[in-house]
């Protein structure tokens, strides 16, 4: 296995652990500001890339599809806030994965009965597609590098939204201690529709960025929110900086692992059991790594402890 | 659609009593792979609505692609509804979980979709009738048609679990060439880039892969967009009427292979496309075609014998396959799987829409691998 | 209506139900009627790590699939008559009901020991997602598992046998499961005013004092892990039977969120919790499922709705006393 | 004197920069109340969390009637003989009051696994349980909620489910704390009655329970004893008022 091969992958690694963790970064906000399970958060990142998907089609232009998936997701989001959320805020985490769980369906179903059952197409735009040769002699396609390049932009955007202004120091008040920043106050109730806004308008801008070059379909959500929530816990909850430590190293372990293990089992067994085993192994890699992690620190690398 | 089958079931309604033939259809109407058991549920009653017969009472339900759902749904249509005929079934495992019970029940089983290579060896019976190919079959057409093309250095992949087990498989029983390179995904998977990396740097002449649904579509716009120019072989299922349209660009050109194909040169097929289209106002797909083929099966059939009252003169009658099928001539082998041709199509575009054109016949009268464990 | 009523109008139309089926010759029901005892099982086993002891698994498909390979992997080797090799030891395969129900509970028990071992050096949300990684590992790896079915899952040809009953009859693997869902509810019910459940219960509420009494939290609540795994696993047992077959769905997160899903239902850490919730859960998928293809959206509408308005499930809603979790 | 219930020498625990316990020692001698005071933040609750097993020293060790029990945990002191309360209550809320003290029955009798008899129909444990609540005077709420006794009660209730574990000796973290002039008082005479069954060493802030109850006291100030005595000594002793008071020494 060539080194350029390695490097290639590691790009890879790199970029699908940016979009995971614009997943990763509403929910870890949600959960860390609100106290909140979002099981839904999946069905954001759908109707992202669904309305993005919808736009591309009439209008034929990349960026107002963007546009659309951030301003659908951002304005589902508030729906479901205000109309169930608010609601649950005080209940038990249990409540909330039911409560979540049930909007799963809601959304799946209105979705399939809206758009029908069959994928969309939704595409990179023309200037954005193809490959290009970077220094080593890796061909990689330009849209994967531009993703690299806006997960890693959002990233430092979240972290100025929370260092720098205002509403981030409002949000991080809120996670320290609620009663204060009621008591100082802050409107909290629209403080929380503006931070789960916020993370839907996250989850849809991956939904539709990770859309273009996968399936947009019903039920694209869930396999995205799972590793999001691995994620999440192995960053441990509540901390942005967590879930992008922890976005890299799922995104890292789920790539490499599929290269890796298969090469590794080559070495003591047959290569077609090997192929095999590897692949079974690796599907299992990241629930390793998690358990690891919360073996040795039972709160993730980042978390608060209990 | 639902206009249709609401019909299918007032005319049922109307005869009351009179209805002689009662039909379960456990297929997949909702979920990711609704796609799939929407078309083949159209295609099967549309041929129903074509034959003018208003004494079959088909009870369509969902399985959620879920194969506990499917069960109880069989267990309920055989108990319940005393359905003498079941079918509709997508997925192989789901398949499995419903066909050996119900079988060994005395229910016959039309199979519009799945065959996991256990029904079709082994475990064959005398009431099952697969009407579609045995999961192998347009695998082992794909490696056919790689030697007649002369590549000699594949890169295989598919998703790590039987039928993608099956599928590498079946292409190998026929590929004489090398191997580049052989990977198992995993179930589900929705980047492929890691894959694509090891593609380019294997130095394949040709990849095939199997990756249904969702993952295919994901593949082929990623391996388009990754500017690695190997041609791509792989079996109809990705390259479906359904999902073309999703896959885009990244389709065009293609080699696929399938047993039907909607330029099949034969007047059922071409009446069986035109009025697809026209009932449901979009083209038909392989499945779509599979359950018109099915239902046709079962209507010849039913001409002979009633399975209730004959069940070994209405099997003889399956047996026979004495109806037109959208494929041309068709033929069930010792073990009531298909023998049929397998042609090879390219993915081409027709003004705004994609779609398939025969390129050549990959496996001529072909039957499946497992014909000979089977006993009956 | 005291819990105590409402318990047990619970079971007496479980009961009835399939007896009023039996004589309106409606065998289906009778199946249906199963299929809601032996998910009550299923959840009953939660609700013991769930409700009595707080801990929410998202991982308890582990232990119900786990049972189902059980029965599976057992009655398939007798089906072929081919011995399973376990290493040295070549072990003949059953068909006999009580033996794989003790391999089910044994093999579910031994699981949940490990799982719960490592998983409760945690608390709170880190625990729901360490079970889930747990019932992720089972799920991939029942995936891949070439020798039994992979993906395709594995079908028994013939339901397996119980002494001295026909379980081919519907009604009498009926009796069956409704007996042994009874004497798990038992179990539970007495589990609850015992000094075990007296302990538990105190752990979910005041660990701190658990400890300075001299108990460990860590050992009853794994203690409780177990004894629920193994009442989920043998629920899994029965189910594989129920369908003659079984396949890594019964492994899949969406199993575990199901079974949570059947405990809140019906009331959470109460007895008759997961006999309601089974039992509404399975009238609805019934009728919904037959009156409209986006059956999902409305029982999510019917969940959220329970979720909101109706705190302490259906068992709160019956004994008027809302949530009993404080 | 007689030899120590509870002896502790030499703890030390540093969390960081901030040492919380500088070689901390004491004595809990039999029938005594020995107190614990210092102002805010003077390492108080660290201390009991190591002398209870909760909070692991760096060093030193914690012996009780004659056994080191320095590396065992919480629970494993419990039932050597180490009862305590807490400084706010810890208690099952949902529980009955009865059923609170009878779990501190069933764990020093060291039998919760039992899974199928009632814990209410043992009645030893039963017994053990009732004979402990009409001791804090709670006998007449045996049935009620915890959630729905008063804050006193629940103070009563800590004291009463300690009291089921037949204890060698008593920790108790502020059982004043929150009390009305008439619940302590109460609480005082329950404590001065309390000692001759086992000492008690008795951290609390509410200084006229401290001068009425103590035999003996001991000042903490930033993680270090400062001065052991009676009342009187420590009264006059000019390091404590220097402490306290800010005079200087």
């Amino acid at each position: 296995m060539s080194l350029i091969l390695i490097l290639e992958q590691v790009l890879n690694g790199l970029q699908a652990g940016v979009m995971l963790f614009l997943m990763a970064a509403g929910l870890t906000l949600i959960f860390g500001v609100m106290g909140l399970i979002n099981l839904a958060h999946g069905s954001l990142y759908m109707v992202g890339a669904f309305a993005a998907a919808g736009v591309a089609a009439a209008t034929g232009s990349f960026l107002l599809a963007l546009v659309a998936a951030l301003v659908a997701a951002a304005a589902a989001g508030v729906v479901v806030e205000t109309v169930v959320m608010r609601r649950l805020y005080a209940r038990d985490h249990l409540d909330q994965v039911l409560a979540t769980f049930a909007l799963i369906l809601i959304f799946s179903e209105l979705t399939r009965w809206a758009f029908g059952s069959f994928p969309l197409y939704l595409n990179p735009p023309d200037w954005l597609s193809g490959p290009v040769t970077l220094p080593g002699g890796i061909r990689y396609p330009v849209y994967r590098l531009a993703l690299i390049g806006i997960g890693l932009a959002v990233g430092l955007g979240l972290w100025a939204l929370t260092r720098r202004t205002r509403l981030g120091i409002r949000i991080r008040a809120g996670e320290n201690d609620r009663e204060m920043i009621a008591a100082l106050g802050v409107d909290i109730g629209r403080l929380y529709t503006l931070v789960f806004a916020l993370g839907a308008a996250l989850a849809g801008l991956a939904g539709a960025l990770v859309g273009a070059i996968q399936s947009v379909q019903v039920g694209m959500g869930e396999p995205v929110l799972i590793l999001a929530f691995v994620v999440i816990v192995i960053g441990g909850i509540g901390s942005i900086r967590g879930a992008f430590v922890g976005a890299l190293l799922v995104g890292l372990t789920d790539t490499l692992g599929g290269i890796f293990l298969p090469e590794l089992f080559k070495l003591v067994t047959d290569p077609a059991t090997a192929t095999q085993a590897g692949a079974s192994l690796s599907s299992m890699s990241i629930y390793i790594l998690m358990s690891l992690v919360l073996i040795w620190r039972p709160t993730g690398l980042f978390g608060a402890k209990a | 659609m639902k206009g249709l089958y609401v019909a299918a079931a007032l005319a049922a309604l109307a005869t009351g009593a009179a209805a002689e033939v009662k039909v379960g259809m456990i297929t997949t109407l909702s979920g990711g792979g609704a796609g799939l058991g929407i078309d083949v549920r159209d295609g099967f009653l549309l041929a129903l609505e074509q034959s003018g017969r208003d004494d079959i009472e088909v009870i369509v339900e969902d399985d959620a692609q879920a194969p506990d759902t499917a069960v109880q749904l069989a267990d309920r249509m055989i108990q319940s509804d005393r359905v003498q005929v079941l079918t509709g079934i997508v997925w192989s495992n789901l398949a499995m979980a419903v066909v050996p019970s119900a079988v060994n029940q005395g229910i016959f089983y039309l199979s519009p979709n799945a065959g996991p290579s256990q029904l079709a060896g082994a475990n064959c019976h005398e009431n099952y009738f697969n009407v579609a190919w045995q999961n192998d079959n347009l695998h082992e057409a794909a490696g056919a048609w790689a030697n007649q093309t002369g590549y000699a250095n594949s890169f295989i992949l598919a998703p790590n679990y039987p039928a993608g087990q099956d599928a590498l498989t079946g292409y190998k029983r026929f590929y004489e060439g090398e191997l580049a390179g052989e990977i198992y995904t995993e179930l589900g998977q929705t980047d492929y880039a890691a894959e694509i990396a090891q593609i380019r740097a294997s130095g394949a002449d040709s990849v095939f892969f199997f990756l249904p649904g969702g993952m295919g579509i994901s593949f082929l716009k990623q391996y388009a967009d990754s500017g690695v120019d190997i041609p791509v072989i792989g079996p109809a299922f990705s390259f479906d009427q359904g999902i073309l349209q999703a896959v885009g660009d990244a389709a065009l050109g293609v080699v696929n292979t399938s047993q039907w194909s909607k330029d099949i040169d034969n007047p059922t097929n071409a009446a069986f496309v035109e009025s697809f289209q026209a009932e449901y106002g979009r083209l038909p797909s392989l499945y779509a075609s599979q359950g018109f083929d099915t239902a046709n099966l079962l209507i010849s059939a039913l001409e002979v014998a009633d399975p209730s009252e004959d069940p070994d003169a209405f099997r003889a009658a399956l047996e026979a396959a004495d109806f037109d099928s959208t494929r041309g001539d068709f033929e069930f082998g010792p073990n009531h799987h298909p023998i049929q041709d397998i042609y090879a199509r390219e993915v081409v575009q027709e003004g705004d829409v994609f779609t398939n054109r025969i390129i050549g016949v990959a496996l001529e009268d072909r039957g499946d691998a497992y014909a000979e464990e089977c006993a009956m | 209506m005291s819990e105590r009523w409402v318990t047990l109008a619970a079971l007496a139309a479980l009961l009835a139900l399939p007896l009023w089926a039996l004589a309106a010759d409606e065998p289906f029901t009778i199946t249906l009627a199963t299929r809601a005892a032996i998910l009550a099982l299923a959840a009953t086993g939660l609700n013991i790590a769930l409700g009595t002891g707080g801990l929410v698994s998202l991982g308890h498909a582990a232990f119900f699939g786990i049972g189902g390979y059980a029965m599976g992997i057992l009655a398939s080797h007798a089906q072929t008559f081919a011995p399973l090799s376990l290493g040295p030891w070549e072990v003949p395969g059953t068909q006999s009901m009580p033996v794989i129900w003790l391999v089910a509970i044994a093999a579910s028990a031994l699981a949940a020991l490990a799982i719960g071992a490592l998983s409760l050096r945690t608390a709170g949300v880190y625990f729901i997602m360490i079970t889930l990684a747990f019932g992720q590992m089972f799920f991939y790896f029942a995936t891949s598992w070439r020798a039994y079915g992979g993906e395709d899952g594995l079908s028994i040809w013939v339901r397996n046998g119980f002494p001295g009953l026909n379980t081919l009859v519907p009604i009498q693997f009926f009796g069956l499961c409704f007996a042994v869902l009874l004497l798990a509810m038992l179990l539970h019910g007495r589990l609850i005013r015992a000094p075990f459940g007296l302990a538990l219960d105190a752990a979910r509420q005041a660990p701190a004092r658990v400890l300075a009494v001299g108990l460990s939290p860590y050992r009853l609540q794994l203690a409780a892990f177990v004894l629920s795994g193994a009442i989920t696993g043998l629920a899994g047992a029965l189910y594989a039977d129920l369908n003659r077959f079984v396949s890594p769905a019964m492994l899949s997160w969406q199993m575990s969120g199901e079974l949570i899903v059947l405990v809140i239902l019906g009331g959470v850490g109460r007895l008759a919790g997961p006999l309601i919730g089974a039992g509404l859960f399975v009238a609805l998928e019934h009728w919904l499922g037959g009156a409209t293809e986006y059956w999902h959206a409305w029982l999510g509408a019917i969940l959220l709705a329970i979720v909101l308005f109706a705190r302490g499930g259906i068992v709160g809603l019956l004994t008027g006393q809302g949530d009993r979790r404080g | 004197m007689a030899e120590p219930v509870l002896s502790v020498r030499g703890l030390t625990k540093r969390f960081g920069a901030l040492v919380a316990s500088e070689d901390v020692s004491l004595d809990l001698a039999p029938g005594e109340i020995h107190a614990v005071i210092g102002p805010n933040g003077a390492g108080k609750s660290t201390l009991i969390g190591q002398v209870c097993g909760t909070i692991p020293p760096d060093a030193g060790t914690v012996r009780l009637a004659g056994r080191d029990v320095t590396a065992d945990g919480a629970a494993a002191r419990a039932r050597a003989g180490l009862a305590r309360t807490f400084q706010v209550s810890a208690l099952a809320m949902e529980q009955t009051v009865l059923q609170n003290a009878v779990l501190g029955a069933i764990g020093a009798a060291g039998r919760p696994w039992r899974l199928w008899r009632p814990a209410l129909s043992d009645r030893d444990a039963v017994a053990t349980a009732e004979a402990a609540l009409t001791r804090v005077g709670l006998s007449d709420h045996a049935a009620s909620r915890v959630a729905d006794l008063s804050h006193g009660q629940r103070r009563q209730l800590e004291v009463a489910v300690a009291l089921t574990l037949a204890p060698k000796a008593f920790v108790m973290d502020e059982p004043m704390a929150g009390l009305g002039a008439d619940g302590s008082r109460g609480m005082t005479a329950l404590l001065a009655d309390l000692k001759h069954e086992a000492p008690i060493l008795l951290v609390e802030h509410d200084m006229d329970a401290v001068f009425a109850l103590a035999d003996r006291i001991s000042v903490l100030v930033q993680g270090r004893v400062i001065a052991t005595g009676t009342v009187a000594e420590i009264r006059a002793n000019a390091e404590v008022r220097a402490a306290y008071l800010g005079e200087d020494a």
